[in-house]
């Protein structure tokens, strides 16, 4: 038998100019995973904030078992039994996991000294159940993004939240750890759990939600209904209006072309070993590997960022020695589109121009004249039209704009920059579905004018709908090169075979 | 002033209307203190409006706010300079010796002297850069060597053998009541303005001070742009210095107290009053000169209230803390007026 | 009021007493201004008062910077100006900085006297007033010398390196010893400040007692610092000689750890010369072959009393400072000064 | 190397213990005198009340935030707690109490403030460095107070055990409190969650302004503390006591590893470093160093130590390259 756990009824939240949230309302039961689906900016994240208390609701109201709540904070929240897992980490890195789990329960007395041992006790009952082999006593810092992804469900977990939001709990989980993840929240709902499951990727909502809310441009575009009979393109179509439009992949075979960026028996600083690969002029081949593989490290190593200890790197046909960053942009037009778009990509206190133009700066810069924004919008701001960024300004801070436009800034400094090879990595992290099907459509389109791009994604489905060729990385080695079908089920397998021959061996 | 943790939140300022956006700024809100404070002492203290009381408050500021621009062009990578003050009287000693000892003509010693600040700067960024130390303890270290070697060769020798070119300097009046190191100091703050506004340079000093990682990706040479950080403040402190060697008429090495210490809280004063993050990649030149004339206007105003001698620094500091929370509040009021 | 500067208070009465030159009310304003907070000046402010009074002035002010800076100072001192000071006694900062500041003031009409510390030549000062820093240190010396044994190895604590005064001291103090066939043995400065003063003197002592016979302090709180150090050690084979009036001084001279202090003048600094700056408003002006002195800066010295003081004198010091005031207040305008 | 060794090594105390046992080493080798009782008292004096001072501005650091009044509050305490025994003629207990008590206010305000007003510290501890170091100047008119009572200066001259002064006791009793706190107590876990992530200790129902607060408290009790001492070490209330504290404060901390961005203090690195800055003053005079490179000389002992550490760390770091 369900129950309405908790319910917001027509709430509304604005900010100076603009209506973030209209009457929009939400229901969640008792053993149901509820989904929360939305474009960028259609209103999710003022109503998850609202939710735990960050905001308050300008209209309408919240209840709890019924009953008509305000929360005053996020502390309320929780004593309100409302848990939520941040999209952002927000662990203490230098803490143990099992102080991070705990850390809300400490705060009740200050000067009662914390007895560790029960805290590692208690917080090893909560890894078991999630099925991490993670020693509580280990300090966060030292886990993988992954697996502190974990620990901040296992600390959502444990203070028995009867209601628990999970923003994008997924986005840097392996399958594996997703399917460890989901059987979970099943047995969470199972035992009478309201979760709130918020998600870009609709195949993972429709596994495991069963109720779902829609939200666009503000308001409610569905609120609160079951799943049931709800395809994937009625979902797109409720999130952004219109129906999908998925990129065709389509084969294309340019090994012909020139080859713009090769590498030869290449080791690195940091651990690769007789690395081959080759990226011709317009083609797109892609770098699978589990995470640890050595992905991100190699391209940074191309850059110049590590050093390359043996072998060859030829740059078109060239061998050369690249020795810094700015030697590889500048003279040998290698840009890398960084999958930490927070810390390595952006500059997220500076402005959309200053963002899109740092590549372009040393280009422009004439002896003495002034470099003024002017010259500087004009280069740039072609790019940024293209890539539809929504942006009240060019001088807009970075860091206020959504995760989707953000990335479209970070590949608007590369098209800029007019770099001939492109390293792109992972580069829909964290962005809604038409942004991710537009950047797909825009890289295929940047490699049939002639960029050579290195594709580094963990995202299986969209290494598939991308590359020409696919080669595979495990422990800092290439295990192999594949052609890609465009079939998702046989290259998922051939590419798993590779990976899993060498453990097995 | 100096708010870096304000609470306007990203979401409501960019909606603001650009007049109310220039109501909400660092320099407005220093502009507004200065003129309220210059009201309440050309009423209240004698002499504050006295043509030579005005012209020495313009010369002492000038100072000050060349040694706030100092630290200022350094907190942009998020680093500190504490070796401003040694790096400067080194300067400014070796510009003394030049003229005095080696009898070099005067605009020759003066290069020298900059280069020689530049040169020490650039020492402390290179070893900042290599060691990958911050720069706080770098130039700790660095503080105490550079001076101790100019004490060490020159035995704490003044030098005042300049000639009247550079000593009439401090002295000249243009228009009664301005000095001409006020001059030089707006020359230098409007080629800083220029550096971070027009310039490619300027715009990577920004870029690696806010991110140096991201900046580093994207092609900026962060390391190099650091050392010229470094470099630049080490050739603003030598100006500052030789400005105060122009008003002493005389190379001291005390001129800046022990170790050069005595620069260290206007070096800070200065950018922090005028809203440059000291996490680095956010700067104002205009707040930085607001915010050290401000703090010169203040000790001013209240020497000459005549409040009695000892309590002064009370004042000073409670007049501070009322000027940052009046600013404060000014913000927050805007802020709740522009919500409503 | 320490108990010192009481006992110079009186001092300072009973030679208003004996003064005849009481002058009618006028409108000298005048500002006594020390170099930084410090002890030694203290019974400026009395003196002042006394002076004010005894000569009819419209103010003799003690006027304290907030800090020991130079640049503060000197702020001061402009402030002073605009508010309408004439005459100005100044300890200064650095005897080579405050010499541009001092031309500045003469500049505006306002006489100036150093007291305390000269300013070195060339100087606007009409004349230094104060203690020969280098023959106070060379004196002192002698007398320590003159206590010890056949052995006879100093170590000698003194005051910052920056201050120039502190090279005379030590030249000063090598002098002595080596007309004396004394050694210096060690010389540690920089320790005008109670921490450092503390933790090297302290660890001097540990480390060396046995090697050395006795003390020259040149600086205030090293005197004090060293006073406590022996009486800590409880060891009476280490001669001492100390420097300036603080109390701990003066009981470890009655308790017989320190031999003895060289004693300065300063009320009689700040009484007359607040007595010469109104003769010299008042038209009069140095003569033309008055004697002057010369010690290592100026050549326009006067000895405003400088003496050693052992434990037979230290109860009935104050008598023999007063008698020096008198003794120089009584021929002060005749020796001195021409006025019309 | 055994597994107990490499953690030993990788602690960050390490590097530092290692530094100043090679400093006591070379300096006794050359000057035996070094090792003596009464050198290691003087030692252990400059280390108890320097210590202090730098776990003031440790306390600070923790939270990622900068308290520049440490000295002015020292000073204040001191010459209240000389005044108090001059002027107003209290029994020594009363007046440190007293003093203490004023130590925690003059941090509390500067807490308090902070945490109303979400100014950053770096201005408000500014403008209050001002306020007490003139209120010091206000009360004292430079002048020292000298009544210092018997039993006070006695503290500070002699000695509990060997050659282990009695000032040493305080500072050992709150090194293993404040060791307590931040590895035992919830106080002090939230400081340190606090400095390494804000926003995250704010997500987690942890008030940032009452920890603000307590480590600002902590901060002025400590810098008190190191001011009371000092009085009963200098039998004197100097007015110019904490004017030299600020370098000192963050030197120590941060030449024993610490890291000014917050979140990560260590009680033991932060005392060695105390250890070290003593080691290389003392040196300096024992060496009888001409008084003018005495400077260059310490900046190249400070740039060496520190540098040194870092070494070690780069080494440890390598091979951990590869995650």
């Amino acid at each position: 038998m369900t129950q309405t756990v908790f319910e917001a009824r027509q709430v509304s939240k604005f900010f100076p100019g603009v209506k973030a949230l209209a009457e929009v309302s939400l229901d969640l039961h008792t053993g149901s995973i509820h989904a929360l689906l939305g474009e960028n900016g259609a209103g999710k994240s003022p109503l998850i904030k609202i939710i735990t208390g960050v905001y308050r609701p300008d209209e309408g109201e919240l209840f709890l078992d019924g009953n008509p709540i305000a929360l005053t904070g996020p502390r309320d929240a929780i004593a309100n039994r409302i848990g939520v897992v941040h999209q952002e980490r927000n662990l203490i890195g230098r803490f143990s996991v099992a102080e991070n789990i705990h850390l809300e329960r400490l705060g009740a007395f200050p000067l009662k000294p914390i007895d560790y041992a029960a805290l590692n006790r208690m917080a090893s009952q909560w890894l078991d159940e999630l099925g991490l082999d993670i020693d509580p006593r280990t300090p966060v810092s030292r886990l993988s993004v992954a697996k502190m992804q974990m620990v901040e469900i296992a600390k959502a977990l444990s203070l028995r939240s009867r209601v628990l939001l999970l923003d994008e709990p997924t986005a840097s989980l392996t399958a594996h750890e997703t399917d460890i993840l989901f059987a979970l929240l099943r047995k969470l709902r199972d035992t009478g759990a309201s979760l709130l499951f918020v998600s870009h990727k609709l195949e993972e909502v429709q596994e495991i939600c069963d109720r779902v809310t829609v939200l666009r441009d503000g308001r409610n575009a569905c609120q609160s209904r079951s799943m049931e009979g709800l395809g994937r393109q009625d979902l797109v179509r409720m999130m952004i209006g219109r129906g999908e439009d998925a990129g065709r992949w389509t084969a294309r075979d340019r090994t012909g072309n020139p080859v713009a960026l090769q590498l030869s028996e290449v080791s690195t600083g940091l651990g690769h070993r007789n690395v081959n690969l080759a990226v011709h002029k317009g083609e797109i081949v892609g770098l699978y590997g589990l995470v640890g593989a050595g992905r991100t490290e190699l391209a940074k190593c191309i850059m110049g960022k590590f050093p390359i200890t043996g072998g060859q790197l030829r740059v078109g046909g060239t061998p050369v020695v690249i020795r810094s960053v700015a030697d590889a942009i500048h003279r040998h037009g290698i840009g890398y589109l960084s999958e930490d778009r927070k810390q390595e990509g952006l500059v997220l206190m500076h402005s959309v121009l200053e963002n899109a133009g740092i590549t372009v700066w040393r280009q422009l810069a004439r002896w003495l004249a002034a470099l003024t924004d002017g010259t500087i919008r004009t280069k740039v701001a072609p790019f940024i039209e293209k890539l539809e960024v929504k942006t009240p300004s060019l001088d807009q801070t970075v860091g206020n704009l959504s995760g989707g436009n953000q990335q479209k800034i970070s590949v608007a400094k590369w098209l800029a920059a007019g770099v001939d090879i492109l390293i792109v990595d992972e580069p829909s992290v964290g962005i809604d579905i038409k942004t991710k099907a537009y950047l797909h459509d825009l890289l295929r389109q940047l490699s049939d004018d002639g960029t050579a791009i290195l594709l580094i994604t963990s995202d299986m489905p969209e290494m598939v709908a991308l590359a020409d060729r696919i080669v595979v990385l495990n422990d800092y080695r290439v295990e192999g090169e594949l052609i890609n079908s465009g079939q998702y089920d046989t290259m998922s397998h051939a590419i798993m075979d590779l990976i899993h021959r060498v453990e097995a061996a | 002033m100096a708010l870096p943790d304000s609470p306007a939140s990203p979401a409501t300022r960019q909606a603001k209307r650009p007049m109310a956006r220039y109501f909400l700024t660092n320099e407005f809100g220093l502009a507004a203190l200065i003129v309220l404070f210059a009201v309440l002492f050309g009423v209240t203290a004698q002499g504050f409006l006295s043509p030579f009381n005005l012209f020495a408050l313009g010369r002492t500021a000038s100072i000050n706010i060349m040694i706030g621009l100092a630290m200022m062009v350094v907190i942009v990578t998020g680093g500190l300079n504490l070796a401003l003050g040694a790096i400067g009287v080194c300067a400014a000693i070796f510009c003394g010796f030049l003229i005095q000892d080696a009898g070099l003509a005067w605009p020759l010693a003066i290069v020298l002297a900059l280069a020689l600040g530049a040169a020490l700067g650039s020492i402390n960024g290179w070893i900042t850069v290599r060691s990958g130390l911050h720069s706080f303890i770098i130039t700790l270290a660095t503080m105490s060597i550079f001076f101790g070697a100019m004490i060490f060769l020159t035995r704490a020798q003044s030098y005042r053998g300049l000639p009247p070119e550079l000593t009439s300097f401090g002295r000249i009046k243009i228009v009664e009541i301005v000095s001409p190191l006020l001059v030089v100091t707006v020359v230098v703050a409007l080629l800083l303005a220029y550096l971070y506004r027009l310039t490619a340079l300027g715009r990577e000093m920004l870029a690696a001070g806010a991110k140096a990682e991201a900046a580093e990706l994207s092609g900026v040479r962060v390391g190099r742009v650091f050392i010229i950080c470094h470099m630049l403040s080490g050739a603003i402190a030598a100006v500052a210095a030789l400005m105060l060697t122009a008003r002493n008429g005389a190379a001291i090495p005390s001129m800046a107290g022990q170790l050069g210490q005595d620069w260290l809280l206007p070096a800070f004063l200065a950018p922090v009053l005028g809203g440059t993050l000291l996490t680095g990649g956010r700067v104002s030149v205009l707040g930085t000169c607001l915010g050290a004339f401000l703090v010169t206007m203040l000790t001013s105003g209240l020497l000459l209230m005549q409040i009695g001698e000892f309590w002064i620094q009370s004042f000073l500091g409670l007049l501070l803390l009322a000027a940052v929370l009046i600013d404060k509040s000014r913000r927050m009021l805007l802020d709740r007026s522009k919500l409503s | 009021m320490s108990r010192v500067t009481r006992v110079l208070a009186c001092a300072g009465l009973a030679l208003s007493v004996g003064s005849t030159a009481v002058l009618a009310a006028d409108d000298s304003k005048f500002a006594l201004v020390p170099g930084g907070p410090h002890p030694y000046f203290s019974a400026w402010e009395q003196a002042g008062k006394d002076a004010a009074r005894d000569f009819g002035l419209a103010a003799a002010d003690y006027k304290v910077p907030q800090k020991w800076e130079l640049s503060q100072q000197n702020q001061l001192l402009e402030s002073l100006l605009s508010q309408g000071y004439n005459g100005f006694l100044i300890f200064p900062g650095d005897s080579v900085g405050t010499g541009s500041t001092a031309a500045e003031l003469v500049a505006n009409g306002a006489p100036v006297i150093a007291g305390a510390g000269c300013l070195q030549d060339p100087s606007d000062a009409a004349f230094c007033l104060g203690t020969d820093t280098g023959n106070s240190a060379y004196l002192g010396t002698k007398q320590l010398i003159g206590a010890l044994g056949d052995s006879k190895r100093i170590v000698h604590f003194t005051g910052f390196l920056v201050d120039p005064n502190t090279q005379l001291r030590i030249d000063a103090v090598q002098r002595a010893a080596d007309e004396a066939g004394a050694q210096v043995v060690q010389v540690i400065a920089d320790i005008d400040a109670p921490e450092p003063a503390e933790e090297k003197i302290n660890a001097y002592l540990a480390a060396h007692a046995g090697e050395v016979d006795g003390i020259i302090t040149t600086a205030w709180v090293p005197a004090v610092v060293a006073a406590n150090a022996l009486r800590k050690i409880g060891d009476k084979r280490i001669k001492m000689v100390g420097i300036d009036h603080d109390e701990v001084v003066l009981q470890a001279i009655k308790d017989g750890f320190v031999t003895g202090t060289m004693l300065q003048n300063p009320y009689g600094q700040a009484y007359i010369g607040a007595f010469a700056l109104d003769k010299l408003r008042s038209g009069c002006t140095v003569k033309q072959d008055a004697p002057l002195m010369a010690n290592a800066l100026t050549a326009k010295f006067i000895d405003s009393g400088t003496a050693f003081v052992g434990a037979d004198g230290v109860d009935n010091y104050v008598d023999a400072m007063r008698a020096a005031t008198k003794a120089l207040f009584d021929t002060f305008e005749a020796t001195y000064l021409t006025c019309q | 190397m055994s597994p107990g060794l490499s953690r030993i090594v990788r602690t960050d105390w390490f590097g530092p213990f290692v530094i100043a046992l090679a400093a006591i080493a070379i300096v006794a080798a050359f000057n035996p005198s070094f090792l003596s009782p009464l050198n290691i008292q003087v030692l252990l004096l400059a280390i108890s009340i320097n210590a202090l001072i730098a776990f003031s501005q440790m306390s600070i650091i923790a939270i990622g935030q900068m308290n520049l009044s440490v000295g002015a509050i020292g000073g204040l305490v001191a010459i209240s707690f000389a005044g108090m025994m001059e002027v107003w003629g209290f029994p020594a207990p009363v007046a440190a109490t007293l003093a203490l008590a004023l130590g925690l206010v003059c941090g509390l305000l500067n807490g308090l403030v902070i945490a109303w007003t979400g100014i950053s510290a770096f201005i408000i501890t500014l403008a209050s460095l001002s306020l007490y170091k003139g209120i010091n100047l206000g009360i004292t008119q430079a002048q020292p107070f000298y009544g210092v009572l018997d039993a006070v200066k006695a503290f500070g001259q002699t000695n509990v055990l060997g050659p282990i002064p009695w000032l040493a006791v305080p500072t050992a009793i709150v090194a293993l409190l404040l060791w307590y706190m931040f590895n035992r107590l919830p106080v002090g876990r939230f400081i340190l969650a606090v400095g390494g992530n804000q926003h995250a200790a704010e997500l987690s129902g942890i008030s940032v302004g009452f920890t603000v607060t307590v480590a600002h408290a902590i901060s002025g009790l400590l810098a008190g503390l190191a001011g009371i001492l000092l009085v009963a070490r200098l039998q004197i209330g100097q007015p110019t006591i904490g004017d030299d504290w600020l370098i000192l404060s963050f030197a120590a901390p941060v030449i024993g590893g610490a890291v000014l961005a917050g979140g990560h203090v260590s009680i033991p690195a932060t005392l060695l470093g105390v250890v070290i800055v003593a080691i290389i003053t003392q040196a300096l005079v024992l060496f009888n160093i001409d008084p003018y490179l005495v400077q260059v000389v310490l900046g190249f002992l400070i740039l060496g130590a520190v540098g040194l550490n870092r070494f070690r760390e780069a080494r440890l770091e390598r091979p951990a390259g590869r995650i």
